[in-house]
């Protein structure tokens, strides 16, 4: 009991110690610099992810953006959660850093942050993929391949290879996941918008995990069978599972596959004909984009609403010329 | 000492039957215990006492009987019930919090509130008053957990006190108390008496009954037998009583030619348990261990298998010096060990009778991979026989079964082991009559196939009966040394109670 | 039922209510999705789906076989399942350039192993609650496996070994085959060995069991090591079939594992269990999510539909169990 | 009764380990970390625990209990769901109220599963947060939803007693509450006797069963204001926001001293656990480590740190009949 409470009394202790450092070197915060240098400023950059084929690749090439720029970099993961995303650009916020770099992991959930960063003064772009609109209208500037065009490319593919008629079954990520919602959204829209024949047989989702994928397949090459025309699977991993379940069966039809993210797996498929196309984004680009945006920004430089990556379609004409993102 | 017939009755239970599966624990039992009175109530394991007061504490409905409290004849008897009608108990298991302090253990369950915050300054005063008034040296504000076992059971006591009850059940009180938590206990009990209030005292220490009990109750094989006024009563016609038929007519006891020694065990010790304990048993030879509750018996049997190490001594088996440190070797090395507890670590409850028999040889029984599992079988088959185990169902979970067929297959498990010595601790307790006969009966077989047996047992007459020599131990140090020939129950007591010195 | 010479066999276990609802129970299970499953779709009752069925959980499978014996002997659960498939999956492609395909597998399963008997050293051994142990060293695990291929993808190099792996013997995946053998051998390892024998006894009450010179820790902590080389196997599988593997390959395997068994009728508590209980579980999950696939429900039911028959199953038998205790 | 030793050593690292904790990392982030230990970190710290914090605190009753409550991640996603959904249709205090509410109610079918149908635990929560997540895919349709009225919930992260934020301050707040319940209030007590030795605590006349019933309300409600909370300030209800919670919760309490065995635990050492492991996230993220490495670092602590706890406290001697030890007591002689 006793020993309990000297504890308590001594982690209260610690709290102050935090308080009382603070008050004495809260003066050599952020100075602001001169205009139009921004050398030794900061950035705080929100990833979606440290460990992740695309965004490892893609924290890499804003490290080396930064590193050029003279900029520290702050890279703090979400781990695919928009929650732990929301915390942690407050944090940025408060800190007082000069600049945000946000990968939003869900349309929504930032807006009251991207609020207080207007609020201090700390210009915040977004890469990879979109917020929400409300959130965009907080955003100096997006980088990145939208993840919802991808959606929507990929429709566009779907129609133009099955000739706007047929079943299609989405093998999508985890579900509640940003990236899946943006990929079916951007999907689902542009069937809707061009009020497109392709009638989706279903929608599983199967976390961007190839297993889950070899799995799921199974279950509708046994439902639908050959009325399964095109398969847009959200990344090519999941691609590759449907293509796994497809051999075993040895129903012997080729539908269509679409993928997105451009792996090398992915090349290797489409080579051999089986997969139809992938969309490529090189990932360290895109990284290095948004940085570069980022440090415009600070300089007080105007930038567009969007800095694009190209979303580069690769199927059978051009795979030989691309090199695999990953 | 005040008389007792001129005291209003504090309780009646009339006509209280009880049966489980296949015992039949208590029938058509009456007990009436006034205010002012110490009540004693005596009997040998499984003569009912428990299960009598169990359901005087309301844990168990009785199948018939009625139970009158201070006149009021109450119809649905429940734990609650009980308690709001003044009746404390204090059980041998203690019944406490160890993450509590003292002071909210003592006023557990209705703790004294300001507001709605625990009023800790009453709770304090009264853990306090009372603890003073028990004599007991502890800080209310110690953590339960931390205090020695025989300083808990003075919470225990404590607690009780604290209600302020009209009826007290004491059950076994004294068998982790020291002389002097003795002498201060039943002080306590004296001055309940003299504000009136009734104590049933339930204990196996005759001499303790003759001291504060008014009357006495016996019961046997869950019958009332007699209630007398402990003045008219000698401790020998108490025990009469008690076993109701000659003890050599219970006990058969074969004379054989000792054989070579096999278990000797020189000086050990175990800090804070035991020190300096020799003592020797040879082939043929049945061997009793005496000694109170907490005289350090159980932990000596518990070092020479292995299950403590020893801080200092030796241990030979045969002539040769063994180091066993765990159970796995006590087991190679050919010793046995039937627990006291039987539940908690003689069986396994959910497996079968056959999977608890052989639960111990299992690794003799298999070739590289698999077990022999005809010969599993047939060996358990014959085993049960052999044991009487009934119902002979040997794929039914033990947990099925009476305590007396459990400490059968808990005995079998070790026979097939082939040991060359048998500890047994406390072989009968709760265990039914006829179970009891078959169980002595397969000891003396044991040790009539050469066997070496260290018995402990803390029913004197039992071991008197059953045993070649008698070694006792009092408050951890070996005392006496008794032959066959000089064992009586005074003799073991004496030397149990530390009125004799080291023989 | 036994053979005794002495005859009154006046009470048979088999025909309690409740002993009757865990015999019966699974099969029971299984023949209704099945008979569920051909009037929802045509094409549930073919060849060819039903060896989907099986083979869909083949992989996590096994470590639901190494989380029984886990559970028999008391030792809760192991949550560090996720970590060690992917160290056995990344280690059993990563190592694969350097030491070769073959050797490279059994890397991986090794390090996997390593990884299992660490969490048997905690729970057996230091006695630290499995919960807090295993959700440990799985944190530390997972989070080792990432910092070894810093992110990304690690791809396979074609081997005859992962052909093997990805093909069919007698017309039955091969998948199928290892699940179905290690099945075999570890019901036998549990029903009728003295190892087994040990790992009921510990759960069933584990003073007792050391009292009776059964080697307690060493049963607990080998259960664990057995579901780290399990999953460790189930990495390297899934590794060599995918042909690439990531960090989050077995995401989520350690509560399909836990329903399986639990499905299966093993109780939290040890003390009892089967692996051909666990079998049946691990059919039964597998059946649900064909099930949702083929009838065109959301693949966000599939939750849903397990939690209930979780709790169907193991509330029955609380209820029986409870009903039996009052007797 | 104990020389200085390596195990007094270890019990006194056990003893102290929040503090041990904590300077550690004022150390660390100060070294390494510009302007780390300032108000702000401070503040931003106990802002970014509270969710969490929510979470954990509610665990602590269940842990003390000896149970164990794995679907507060699911309970706090529907919350969430619930807050942002009704929003427009009764307004924010209304929606956030039945936000709790649902909270509430999954609690009680915790409770129910646990106590009535005597499920263990670890079970039956295992099947409400397989249920209760899958439920919220599917009434969202995956998506999360948009708040209605997304400034309402800004002020809750706003600045507050300098190292505040209202939110966080509503969970200190709540676990200074809880820490006075447990610890001066009879049924706070009674909590601690039913997860130390409910058979004694049932013979004491407390009503055991209800009290487990509780612990799950509770956890289901502090699992809702989580999920109220966090939807409000993010202004998002998603399906998943609970999916990643559950295990930095358990890790939380655990590090703060609360056994899963029941019968011990605080919710000030919640508290400190809680603001332990966010000061040292904190620390990890300003200094650039990744989360991987983090998560090698905060798992090694919580082996480390129960492997002392255990190595320090042996085997837990509770009472048991039949190994008693023969002590015989100093006595002190009393003055009459």
């Amino acid at each position: 009991m006793k020993a309990r409470r000297t504890m308590l009394v001594a982690s209260a202790a610690a709290a102050v110690l935090f308080a009382i450092a603070g008050c004495s070197s809260t003066e050599s915060g952020t100075p602001s610099g001169d205009a139009g240098s921004v050398e030794g400023k900061e950035i705080c950059y929100i990833t979606l992810a440290n460990s992740h084929p695309y965004v490892t690749p893609a924290n890499e090439g804003a490290q080396a953006a930064a590193d050029a720029a003279g900029v520290k970099l702050t890279i703090v993961s979400e781990e695919f959660s928009a929650q732990t995303g929301a915390e942690q650009l407050n944090t940025c916020v408060s800190r007082g850093v000069d600049g945000i770099l946000l990968w939003p992991a869900d349309e929504n959930s930032y807006l009251p942050g991207l609020l207080k960063a207007e609020q201090a003064g700390i210009p915040v772009v977004a890469i990879d993929t979109r917020a929400g609109d409300e959130s965009m209208k907080l955003i100096q500037s997006f980088a990145g391949a939208d993840k919802y065009d991808q959606g929507k490319i990929s429709a566009q593919q779907m129609e133009k290879a099955l000739e706007g008629e047929g079943g299609v079954v989405i093998i999508a990520g985890q579900a509640g996941n940003g990236t899946e919602i943006a990929r079916t959204g951007g999907f689902m829209d542009e069937l809707e918008a061009t009020e497109s024949k392709l009638e989706v047989l279903a929608t599983v989702n199967a976390d961007f995990d190839q297993q889950k994928a070899l799995v799921a397949s199974r279950d509708l090459l046994t439902k639908y069978g050959d009325q399964i025309k095109g398969v847009y699977a959200e990344d090519d991993t999941m691609a590759k599972g449907f293509l796994q379940a497809l051999e075993e069966s040895g129903l012997g039809f080729i539908p269509i596959v679409i993928g997105i993210n451009g792996e090398a797996g992915a090349f290797e498929n489409i080579k051999a004909g089986t997969q139809y196309s992938t969309i490529l984004q090189p990932p360290f680009r895109n990284g290095e984009l948004a940085i570069e945006t980022l440090v415009k920004v600070m300089k007080g430089e105007t930038v567009p609403e969007m800095v694009p990556l190209e979303n580069t379609v690769v199927d059978s004409t051009n795979v030989d010329t691309l090199e695999p993102a990953m | 000492m005040t008389k007792p017939e001129q005291s209003a009755l504090a309780l009646r239970m009339t006509g209280i039957s009880k049966s489980f599966p296949g015992v039949k624990a208590l029938q058509n039992v009456n007990l009436e215990v006034r205010e002012g009175e110490v009540h004693a109530i005596v009997g040998e394991n499984g003569a009912g006492k428990s299960t009598l007061m169990k359901i005087l504490a309301g844990f168990y409905q009785p199948d018939e009987g009625e139970i009158q409290a201070a006149g009021e004849t109450v119809s649905h008897w429940t734990p609650r019930e009980a308690r709001d009608r003044g009746i404390g108990m204090i059980y041998q298991e203690l019944n406490l919090v160890p993450d509590l302090s003292v002071a909210e253990n003592i006023s557990l369950g209705a703790m004294p509130r300001r507001g709605p915050f625990v009023d800790y300054r009453t709770v304090t005063v009264l853990a306090k008053s009372v603890l003073t008034e028990l004599d007991a040296d502890i800080d209310p504000g110690t953590r339960l957990g931390d205090l020695s076992i025989s300083q808990q059971q003075l919470v225990e006591i404590a607690k009780v006190v604290a209600r302020k009850p009209r009826i007290v059940v004491f059950d076994e009180p004294t068998s982790s108390l020291g002389d002097k938590e003795t002498r201060v206990l039943f002080d306590v009990i004296e001055k309940m008496r003299s504000r009136g209030i009734a104590i049933i005292y339930i204990s196996h220490r005759l001499q303790e009954v003759m001291e504060i009990g008014d009357r006495v109750t016996v019961l046997r094989d869950g019958r009332h037998i007699e209630t007398r006024d402990v003045a008219g009563v000698t401790p020998d016609q108490m025990v009469r009583l008690m076993v109701g038929r000659d003890l050599s007519e219970m006990f058969p006891k074969l004379d054989l030619e000792l054989g070579e020694t096999v278990l000797s065990v020189t000086n050990i010790s175990r800090v804070g348990q035991f020190e300096d304990v020799t003592l020797d048993v040879r082939a043929n030879e049945i061997v009793g261990l005496a000694g109170l509750v907490g005289s350090g018996r159980t932990e000596v049997a518990r070092a020479i298998f292995g299950l403590d190490p020893i801080d200092s001594g030796e241990i030979s088996l045969r002539g040769k010096v063994v180091r066993i440190t765990n159970p796995r070797k006590g087991v190679a090395a050919g010793i046995a060990l039937v627990p006291e507890d039987r539940k908690g670590q003689g069986i396994i409850p959910a497996l079968s009778v056959r999977e608890n028999f052989t639960l111990a040889v299992i690794t003799r029984i298999t070739n590289a991979l698999l077990i022999f599992a005809r010969r599993e079988k047939a060996i358990v088959t014959d085993l049960a026989d052999r044991l009487k185990v009934n119902p002979p169902q040997i794929e039914r979970p033990l947990n099925a079964f009476s305590g007396g067929n459990q400490q059968k297959v808990v005995l079998g498990k070790w026979l097939l082991s082939e040991p060359s010595l048998l500890i047994l601790d406390e072989p009968t307790r709760g265990v039914d009559v006829g179970a009891k006969a078959d169980i002595h009966e397969i000891i003396g077989e044991f040790a009539q196939s050469g066997g070496a047996v260290l018995m402990i047992s803390s029913e004197l007459p039992e071991l008197l009966a059953v045993c070649d020599r008698i070694f006792v131990l009092h408050e951890g140090n070996l005392v006496a040394e008794i032959p066959r020939a000089a064992a009586s129950e005074e003799s073991v007591m004496r030397a149990a109670t530390g009125q004799v010195s080291a023989a | 039922m036994t053979d005794l010479k002495t005859p009154a066999v006046t009470f048979d276990k088999t025909r309690t209510p409740g002993t009757l609802f865990s015999t019966l129970s699974i099969p029971v299970a299984i023949v209704v999705l099945v008979v569920i499953g051909a009037i929802v779709s045509p094409s549930f009752l073919t060849v060819s789906n039903l060896t989907n069925v099986i083979n869909a959980n083949s992989t996590v499978g096994l470590i639901a076989l190494g989380m029984t014996f886990v559970m028999v002997c008391g030792g809760l659960a192991d949550l560090s399942v996720p970590a060690n498939v992917a160290m056995g999956a990344l280690v059993t492609l990563g190592a694969q350039p350097v030491v070769g395909p073959g050797a490279a597998a059994l890397l991986g399963i090794l390090v996997a192993t390593a990884g299992g008997v660490i969490n048997g050293l905690l729970v057996g051994y230091l006695r630290i609650n499995p919960i807090i142990a295993t959700l440990g060293t799985g944190s530390v695990l997972l989070g080792l496996s990432q910092l070894l291929i810093g992110g990304g993808i690690v791809y396979a190099q074609p081997s005859d070994l992962a052909n093997f792996v990805k093909s069919s013997i007698l017309g039955v995946p091969v998948l199928i085959w290892i699940f179905v053998i290690v099945a075999l051998i570890l019901q036998p390892l549990l029903s009728r060995t003295a190892y087994g024998r040990w790992n009921l006894a510990v759960g069933g009450n584990y003073q007792a069991a050391a009292a009776s010179g059964v080697p307690v820790r060493f049963t607990k902590a080998s259960a664990f090591a057995l579901t780290g080389l399990l999953s460790g196997i189930c990495g390297t599988l899934l590794a060599l079939s995918n042909g690439q593997a990531r960090p989050i390959i077995g995401t989520g395997y350690e509560f399909v594992a836990i329903t399986a068994v639990v499905i299966g009728g093993t109780s939290v508590f040890g003390g009892n269990g089967s692996i051909f209980r666990t079998v049946g579980g691990v059919i039964i999950t597998a059946l649900i999510g064909n099930l949702i696939i083929l009838s065109g429900l959301p693949t966000q039911a599939t939750g849903l539909i397990t939690g209930a028959i979780v709790v169907g199953a193991v509330g029955i038998d609380a209820y029986f169990r409870r009903k039996a205790g009052r007797e | 009764m104990k020389g200085f030793t390596i195990s007094t050593a270890a019990s006194r690292v056990v003893q102290y380990r929040l503090l041990v904790m904590l300077v550690a990392v004022a150390v660390f982030g100060g070294l390494n970390v510009d302007d780390f230990l300032t108000i702000n970190t401070l503040q931003s710290v106990i802002d970014r625990a509270t969710v969490v914090g929510f979470l954990a605190l509610g665990l602590t009753p269940v842990l003390i209990a000896g149970q164990i409550d794995l679907s507060i991640g699911s309970t706090m996603s529907m919350a969430g769901i619930t807050t942002i959904f009704l929003q427009s249709y009764i307004g924010n205090i209304p929606a956030a109220l039945v936000g709790l509410v649902v909270g509430v109610l999954i609690g009680v079918i915790n409770a129910v599963l646990v106590v009535v149908f005597k499920i263990n635990s670890l079970v039956a929560t295992l099947a409400t947060l397989l249920v209760f997540a899958s439920l919220a895919l599917l009434v969202t349709n995956s998506y999360p939803l948009s708040s209605s009225d997304p400034i309402f919930g800004i002020p809750l992260t706003a600045d507050f007693l300098a190292i505040f934020t209202p939110r966080s301050a509503m969970f200190i707040a709540a676990a200074l509450i809880m820490f006075v319940w447990l610890k001066a209030t009879p049924s706070g007590r009674n909590l601690y006797a039913v997860g130390s030795n409910a058979p004694a605590a049932k013979s004491a006349g407390i009503n055991a069963n209800g009290y487990l019933a509780a612990t799950f309300v509770i956890s289901g409600l502090f699992a809702g204001a989580a999920g109220v909370l966090q939807s409000l300030s993010t202004a998002a209800g998603s399906p998943v926001a609970g999916a990643v919670m559950l295990i930095p919760a358990i890790t939380a309490v655990v590090i703060g001293g609360t056994r899963l065995e029941g019968g011990r635990g605080s919710s000030l050492a919640t508290l400190g656990g809680v603001l332990a492991l966010g000061a040292l996230t904190a620390a990890l993220e300003y200094s650039g480590v990744p989360s991987y490495t983090q998560a090698v670092y905060t798992g090694l602590l919580l082996i480390l740190l129960i492997t002392l706890d255990r190595l320090v406290s042996g085997d837990g001697t509770t009472a048991s009949r039949t190994h008693r030890r023969v002590k015989v007591e100093p006595t002190t002689p009393r003055i009459p």
